[in-house]
């Protein structure tokens, strides 16, 4: 599909567009921080920033999600039975996404929707009906490791469409179906722009020095890996709180939950993180990840081997560099990979 | 398609308190719509999302056989939310079952070969659905020798009395039931059930054996195995692990990068000794 | 009529075994009459009350929560009440600090014999929380949440 | 002395310590891998203490770290630290003898935050501190400004800077505050109607993602079994909701009555920025006037919520 043109004085126009029967987010400063809103106009649109400091994977997986309700009376019709929720109404877009947030979307499809009975509805509802818009990052951080684990600046897997910020102007890479739909009426890009943008791809992809090394994470066997020595030292500072899960983009454990008040019921699902004791803990008392280490070993092992073996050799990681940001006691994914590797 | 999180509405057509300590009832579940009675296709060894609106859901093995019609049979201990308010639910209650999940044991693999089944306390449930259906007219025939070694803490704990004693007259299959210690009135094998195994000593030639159990069991009955002579690839055992979403996301029962609830919950002992013992 | 005259609120009632559970007998053989608002909960001793069961009072839809204990000096396990009363001091001030309106979480310290301080406590209590109208404090209304 | 002195002198003991075999271990702090958040550091060897730091974002509260831990082991700790150490005795959750102090008085640790709100949006790369001032640079910029805007909140109004148990003194002792008044500052809502206070704290608490890093990071918060993890009874939903939220933080901030130093380590720890000392000072200074009582100063005085005095304020009980 043929990549477009579109110049910033032409963006209102886009967003409107774009906002005809849809709900537009965007990335944008609240207070002193980047958080995921709702988009107004062209006008609210942040074009200077790294990330958010949040994910948004909140859109398709929010962190309490209601899945189903009941009436909580037994003696009511269809009392006690429990109902599906409701499915998305408004289409979404999300505007100005990171590429490594929509490759982590990407991998999520993989483990929400493998086959008939594993096929998340939720998800998979709330994925159909969203538009990914991509914006391309020109300056990664230095916490920015996407090159390394299969993703990019530049990346294109999960976007319909990427904005490439050529300064008075944006080349549009038109990616999907429904992309090349939203982006419909706009100008080609000509050569000079590609040329321009494959450039600033180029120079992105330099900035990015510190990565992580996979070669030897996948060569080894589960056990040798599951059994190395590193993980006493890996584990020694971390607190065991969801810090790193809750911000990652590809985390997507979660803990299903029965609430009620007087006649009212639902069945609603939350975040859950593998470093908390109680997510393996069995009715019985045992526990299979009973330590702090078997725990943290869990999270690396479980983004950087066991999804890899399953998935096709997809990581569960995108190199976004929450986690190296957020962690309260700085434990450095990129360190703890390149041990593993090492 | 259909949201797998939706429980199927079922009503309890029956109860059945099991064992003497009371901690071990039985339930006779009916769909309430037919069609999902269909839908609900399942093979011995898999289990089941057992809901209980307003308290939650617990993963348990299908006692039952398909062979045994529509109707499913779950033998529940009590232990936390859930269970403890199923325990005191009743015929005529409303509640929910969502499944069938997991894999289920190689009962097709194993066409033609011996069968030794171990089992002990309360596990033999997904067992008893696998004795059922091997025992049943279409299937008997395609199997050689059935051993069934089961064992429980007293007489009072062991489940499904009647059904194993009639195996045991019928001839079909070749039953050994033991209790840990000497109990008054019971007549039959006392022991651990790792030694009884090693008594009945069944051969490895063109077998399979199937096994489900505490972890304590498993782990001395698996040297047992080995020392008469068995391949890892034989030994065939049936894990659990804490569950929520029962098909392979929400990420809390796996064992490296085996889901219980997904992949499992049944594995070969090759299988497993590729695998973190994080189960 | 204004709500506060319809509403009936529901007051979960924790009492110590030892005085204010006999205070509610003896105040109902002695056919003294108290609003029915109350649902009493018998606790061994007042310093057996959990703060977290105050919230869960609460979150359960309780319109307000009271505690009723042992005169100082009478704890039938000698102290028991005097620890409790720095834990309740500290924890209604908390709750105060976050919004809960004072009269929601009442204390008292009413004997076995104070049949009518335990009319009277009753009748104080629940005109206060009647007055405020049903609580919100910590309450999930399951039909407005996502 | 500047920083790098005083993590000259915390590697020398360090290496005298586990060089003499006279601790197991030493926990302090190394530097991390990204600007302002250096980490906890566990040295067992000479060697591994080479790898020792000392920064104003030094913000992990490291007694946190000693609780239940078997052996001997010296801790790098400033005022709140070791306040938090006596506590921690005092709960039989660390034994004294067990325990060697490398006391440093405290600078005034640095909130990142505050560092980052002051370039909003913007990517930092370093940030240096020069005497009274911080050297922030980033893309496209390089600021030198004023150390003491960037405190964390609690450290302006400490009131022990200085180790209150100490076996080593890195440095000498500083002035006990940094001269900030916290009865100006504690409990925030105080002034606000009654009806306000919800909305207030609603609003404090509204980012809140429930990772629990305030709970882990904090050193009073060692149960086993946390009210929030048990089932039967369940005390508070897992949700987002914000009864479940405030329930959370309400629970957590009263079972750190009496015994909360204001170290600050939450809010250090809270990836969402949330302020929990706007609740937890409240308690902090309710303590303080009803019982007259401060934690962590001292091995002997008994905790507030463990004793009574038969004049205790009751003007709240019918």
């Amino acid at each position: 599909m043929a990549n477009k043109i579109l110049a910033k004085d032409q963006l209102g126009a886009f967003v409107d567009k774009l906002k005809a029967g849809r709900e537009v987010f965007a990335p944008a400063l609240v207070g002193d921080k980047v958080v995921w809103s709702p988009l107004d106009s062209a006008e609210g649109l942040l074009l200077d920033f790294s990330n958010t400091d949040l994910s948004p994977k909140d859109f398709f997986f929010p962190q309490t999600e209601c899945m189903m309700r009941f009436a909580n009376d037994a003696k009511a019709p269809d009392g006690m039975i429990m109902q599906a929720e409701p499915e998305l109404k408004t289409p979404r877009a999300l505007m100005n996404i990171r590429p490594c947030d929509a490759k982590a979307m990407q991998v999520l499809d993989l483990i929400f929707i493998q086959d008939q009975m594993t096929n998340d509805a939720y998800w998979r509802d709330k994925r159909e009906k969203t538009l990914l818009i991509g914006l391309a990052c020109n300056d990664p951080c230095p916490t920015c490791f996407c090159t390394s684990v299969n993703c990019g600046p530049h990346h294109e897997v999960g976007l319909d469409l990427l904005l490439v910020d050529l300064g008075d102007r944006f080349l549009v890479k038109v990616i999907s179906q429904r992309g090349a739909e939203a982006a419909a009426g706009l100008p080609e890009a000509g050569a000079a722009e590609e040329v321009q943008a494959a450039e600033l791809k180029a120079k992105a992809e330099a900035m990015i020095t510190e990565g992580v090394g996979m070669d030897n994470v996948n060569a080894r066997e589960v056990m040798e890996l599951y059994e190395a020595p590193l993980w006493d030292r890996v584990q020694e500072n971390c607190l065991n709180c969801g810090t790193c899960t809750f911000c990652c983009p590809t985390c997507h454990c979660f803990d299903i939950q029965d609430e009620v008040q007087g006649t009212d019921g639902r069945r609603v699902r939350n975040w859950d993180y593998c470093m908390s004791w109680l997510f393996t803990m069995h009715g019985t008392g045992h526990n299979p990840r009973g330590t702090k280490k078997d725990r943290v070993r869990q999270r690396f092992m479980h983004k950087f081997k066991y999804i890899p073996m399953k998935r096709g050799g997809e990581i569960g990681c995108v190199g976004c560099g929450r986690c190296v940001q957020l962690c309260p006691v700085n434990i450095d994914v990129r360190r703890v990979v390149n041990q593993m590797n090492g | 398609m259909r949201n797998t999180y939706i429980p199927y509405p079922v009503r309890i057509k029956d109860t059945r308190v099991e064992t003497e300590d009371k901690q071990l009832k039985s339930f006779w579940l009916e769909f309430m719509n037919p069609a999902d009675a269909d839908a609900f296709a399942y093979t011995p060894g898999q289990f089941a999302e057992l809901s209980v609106s307003g308290y939650g859901e617990i993963p348990i093995g299908i006692a039952s056989s398909p062979t045994e019609g529509q109707d499913l049979l779950f033998t529940v201990n009590k232990v936390g939310v859930v269970s403890n308010r199923l325990h005191n639910m009743k015929a005529g209650d409303v509640m929910g079952v969502r499944g069938p999940l997991g894999n289920s044991y190689p009962l097709k693999a194993s066409e033609g070969k011996n069968i030794v089944i171990v089992a002990g306390g309360f596990a033999v449930t997904t067992l008893r659905s696998t004795m059922i259906w091997l025992l049943d007219p279409a299937n008997r025939a395609k199997y050689g020798e059935i051993t069934f070694i089961y064992g429980a803490r007293t007489p009072g704990m062991l489940l499904y009395t009647d059904e194993w004693t009639s195996w045991q007259q019928s001839g079909q299959a070749n039953v050994n039931v033991t209790i840990d210690r000497e109990a008054p009135g019971w007549t039959g094998l006392v022991g651990f059930v790792p030694s009884v195994t090693e008594q009945v000593a069944p051969k490895p030639d063109n077998a399979v054996a199937l096994i489900c159990g505490p972890p304590v069991m498993i782990k001395f009955t698996q040297p047992v195995f080995d020392k008469l002579g068995w391949k890892p690839e034989q030994i065939v055992m049936s894990l659990e692990n804490r569950m929520k979403c029962g098909i392979g996301i929400c990420g809390r029962c796996n064992v490296g990068p085996e889901y219980v609830c997904k992949d499992g919950p049944v594995f070969t002992k090759a299988q497993l000794d590729k695998l973190p013992r994080e189960y | 009529m204004p709500p506060s005259e319809t509403f009936e609120p529901r007051i979960a009632a924790f009492f110590c075994n030892w005085c204010t559970y006999g205070g509610a007998d003896l105040a109902g053989v002695s056919r003294l009459q108290y609003p029915p608002n109350i649902r009493a909960v018998r606790i061994p001793c007042t310093g057996r009350m959990n703060p977290n069961f105050i919230l869960q009072a609460f979150r359960l839809g309780a319109d307000g929560v009271w505690v009723s204990g042992c005169h100082p000096g009478d704890c039938h396990y000698i102290a028991g009440n005097m620890f409790a009363r720095r834990r309740f001091a500290v924890m209604k001030r908390l709750l105060e600090y976050v919004g809960l309106e004072p009269d929601r979480l009442q204390f008292s310290w009413i004997s076995s014999a104070e049949a009518s301080k335990f009319q009277q406590t009753v009748t104080e209590v629940t005109a206060a929380v009647k007055a405020l109208g049903p609580a919100r404090f910590l309450r999930k209304d399951l039909a407005e949440v996502a | 002395m500047d920083n790098q002195a005083i993590a000259q002198k915390i590697r020398e003991v360090a290496k005298k310590l586990l060089s003499e075999g006279k601790v197991d271990v030493v926990i302090g702090y190394a530097q991390g891998s990204v600007p302002m958040r250096d980490y906890p550091y566990f040295a067992y060897t000479p060697e591994e203490a080479e790898n020792l730091t000392w920064s104003g974002f030094c913000n992990s509260n490291l007694a946190n770290f000693t609780i239940r831990r078997p052996g001997r082991m010296a801790v790098v700790a400033q005022g709140c630290v070791t306040r938090n150490l006596v506590g921690l005795i005092k709960e039989n959750q660390l034994k004294r003898e067990n325990l060697f102090v490398i006391g440093v008085a405290s600078p005034g640790m640095l909130d990142r935050n505050k560092v980052q709100a002051a370039f909003p949006g913007k990517l930092i790369t370093s940030v240096q501190e020069d005497g009274a001032d911080l050297v922030v640079t980033g893309r496209g910029f390089a600021e030198r400004l004023p150390r003491k805007r960037f405190m964390k909140d609690n450290c302006y109004t400490c009131v022990q800077r200085n180790p209150v148990i100490c076996d080593e003194l890195i440095g000498e002792e500083s002035e006990p505050t940094h001269g900030g008044d916290i009865d100006k500052v504690a409990a925030p809502w105080e002034k606000l109607a009654a009806g306000e206070r919800w909305a207030e704290f609603q609003e404090t608490f509204k980012d809140c993602i429930r990772c629990y890093a305030c709970r882990d990071a904090c050193p009073l918060c060692y149960c086993h079994v946390c009210f929030v993890d048990e089932s039967q009874p369940q005390w508070c939903g897992k949700t987002q909701d914000e009864a479940d939220v405030a329930t959370f933080h309400i629970l957590r901030a009263f079972h750190c009555a009496g015994r909360c130093t204001d170290c600050g380590a939450c809010e250090a720890a809270c990836p969402q920025g949330i302020k929990m000392r706007r609740l937890t000072s409240k308690i902090e200074k309710d303590i303080r006037e009803l019982y007259g009582y401060r934690p962590g100063m001292s091995l002997e005085q008994e905790p507030p919520l463990v004793v009574y005095r038969p004049n205790d304020p009751q003007d709240f009980i019918k």
